[in-house]
């Protein structure tokens, strides 16, 4: 405590109490439809503020609650409590069916993520079609990630914050089940010890071979 | 007579299983593949995934396609594909191992297909958990009237990466036949690495990195360096085949070094 | 007390406790986009409910907090206290659509920084105008780069930190190539989202579908 007064001292304008911090986290997070970051918290605070701190407060009051403070990634929001359901008006946009191929291949970039299309298409046994993927793109519940550092280099696709919101997750290492999966093995990137049908991949690996060649005309 | 008269405890199953079948037969077009398919003739089996029967699964699926091809169905080829490897797999599993023969046993690959299905059928329990949970707009709420203090109007610019990845799209494919003059300059030809090679081999009697004879204003610029990095690479190639150099590598991406041959 | 259970005998379920109601009326005004009445609230709510009790209770649950339990008229709503709303300026920028010139600039840049500003036109096949350089640079989208080591040492682009957080990319290397850009469907003979079927757009069309063919020649 008596570290804190120090810098806080330090700061031209003191930091609010952590009590008002926590109702000005309330008002911010009330106020937004979006998840947000404690990032965008800190800069919209006073200096000195600390919203982390604040959170855990906050997270607490409104704990069984009719509305609570949950993290999606490393951002924050307040949502109704999923037991309340049933008295929502159901005005809401019906979110768009989705296929099972869609289901699936969503399933798999949460779970193995990051993941390229070759490797979904190894899991799936059939070559990925381009809607599907695209639908997920524009869905924003599934974004590109990282290159992989393999031959090739490919592309490889992770879930967005925007997933999590919508499935109630704070991580991706939440999804349900994840643990099971992994001491299991199942979520191994396993070769197939040669001679296997290579499924679903076809041209597609040609495909991604000239593509490299241009990518590299392009990058730079 | 049809078999079928015969035993009152076999045959009620071995009907429902023929026509699961032909169900199948007919239903080919509502399959995802053939690993696909593979799943679904497992559950006959009514075992755990993980102690199938791969060669009764093999059978199962020759047979589906047999069948297929005597109602004269259009198989599409990768299950055709995959009945000529489980003719295989059913082969190596039959057989005694030919101790002579390379390559996986039947067993491993037999384990891998097992591990696939297994795979898949977690992935698919996963995908129905997943939609299955609580949902955004559907079970819990976001704040339905976000409020907005009209006090500062700032005008933001948004984009998203759909807009400029098609607004690149959009210029690439609109100009692919205009020559690049800017990338021209930014190459370095194999017929100018080879010549300054054979200039500087002469010195080079120890393992030397190839990377340092890239020319000079060729190392910075990443466009400028990659050509003369294949071009020198080109270039070495050429001079190791002329009997003048030798090449060596270390390892997979490790830095390749050249010398003079004498 | 006796009548209100009285009441409560006399309807087929039991009204949930004053507490549950409480969160009912919580979630409900939280999610709802209006003002919601009393009425609206008995009708949403279990048979028995007494929304205007809850209301009792909510209302002085949020006393002093960062949001309040107003009355509007003759319905309900929440809404941040207004000693705060210093805090929500930021809730209220105003989005535009960059436009088709600034998008392109920011492409080619994302594509082949450090690219200078004759490239760029070389690439696009117009001249670019001040105006969009400035306006990216301000976005702090872009920034500027190493100097070339051509003659007249022109100054360079190069993206930011702020360009790859707003797409949601982790280096500019993770951006796609041409092919993967067609493998996700996004060179489709298909206007982007948001600006599905208008009418007038006969010569964009066609300028699409003309471009889609020059793809093949240029991919493979």
């Amino acid at each position: 405590m008596s570290q804190d007064d120090a810098v806080k001292e330090e700061s031209l304008f003191e930091a609010p109490p952590i009590a008002e911090q926590e109702r000005m986290v309330e008002a911010i997070l009330f106020a937004s439809t979006e998840p947000v970051t404690t990032k965008e918290l800190s800069a919209r605070m006073p200096h000195g503020s600390d919203p982390a701190e604040a959170l855990i407060y906050l997270r607490k009051r409104y704990e069984g609650r009719g509305v609570r403070v949950v993290k999606v990634g490393d951002a924050w929001a307040m949502r109704t409590a999923p037991d309340l359901g049933f008295l929502m008006s159901r005005e809401t946009v019906e979110t768009r069916k989705l296929s099972r191929a869609a289901i699936e291949t969503l399933a798999i970039i949460a779970y193995h993520q990051p993941v390229t299309r070759a490797e979904i298409e190894e899991i799936r046994g059939v070559s990925v079609s381009r809607g599907t993927v695209d639908q997920l793109l524009e869905m924003e519940w599934i974004r590109f990630g990282r290159r992989k550092m393999t031959p090739g280099r490919p592309v490889t696709f992770v879930v967005t914050q925007e997933f999590l919101d919508h499935f109630g997750l704070e991580s991706a290492r939440d999804l349900p089940g994840l643990k099971e999966l992994r001491a299991a093995g199942l979520l191994e990137n396993r070769p197939p010890p040669g001679l296997m049908p290579q499924m679903g991949e076809g041209d597609e690996d040609a495909d991604e071979a000239s593509t490299e060649g241009q990518n590299e005309l392009f990058e730079d | 007579m049809t078999e079928d008269g015969f035993s009152e405890v076999d045959k009620p199953s071995e009907v429902a299983e023929r026509l699961a079948a032909e169900a199948l037969i007919v239903d080919v077009d509502g399959f995802e593949g053939p690993l696909d398919l593979l799943l679904t003739l497992s559950r006959t089996q009514k075992v755990d995934l993980r102690r199938i029967s791969v060669l009764e699964l093999a059978r199962q699926y020759l047979t589906f396609v047999e069948r297929a091809k005597a109602l004269r169905l259009e198989l599409a080829a990768d299950y055709l594909v995959m009945a000529a490897w489980l003719a295989f797999l059913k082969s190596r599993l039959l057989l005694p191992p030919d101790p002579t023969e390379e390559g996986p046993s039947g067993e491993e690959l037999a384990a891998h297909l097992a591990f696939q299905l297994e795979r898949l059928q977690a992935m698919r329990d996963c995908a129905a958990r997943l939609m299955g949970r609580d949902r955004l707009g559907r079970d819990f709420f976001a704040r339905g009237l976000p409020e907005d203090v009209t006090r500062l109007r700032r005008v933001s610019y948004s984009a998203t990466l759909l807009d400029l990845m098609q607004g690149y799209a959009r210029i690439r494919t609109r100009d692919e036949f205009r020559p690049f003059v800017m990338d021209r300059d930014a190459i370095f030809t194999m017929e100018q690495a080879l010549e300054r090679l054979r200039g500087l081999i002469g010195f080079a009697g120890t393992w030397t990195d190839i990377s340092t004879y890239l020319p000079d204003g060729f190392t910075t610029d990443p466009a400028r360096r990659r050509s003369a990095t294949a071009s020198t690479f080109a270039a070495s190639l050429e001079l190791v085949k002329e009997g003048r150099a030798e090449l060596r590598q270390s390892e997979v991406f490790a830095p390749i070094e050249m010398r003079r041959k004498d």
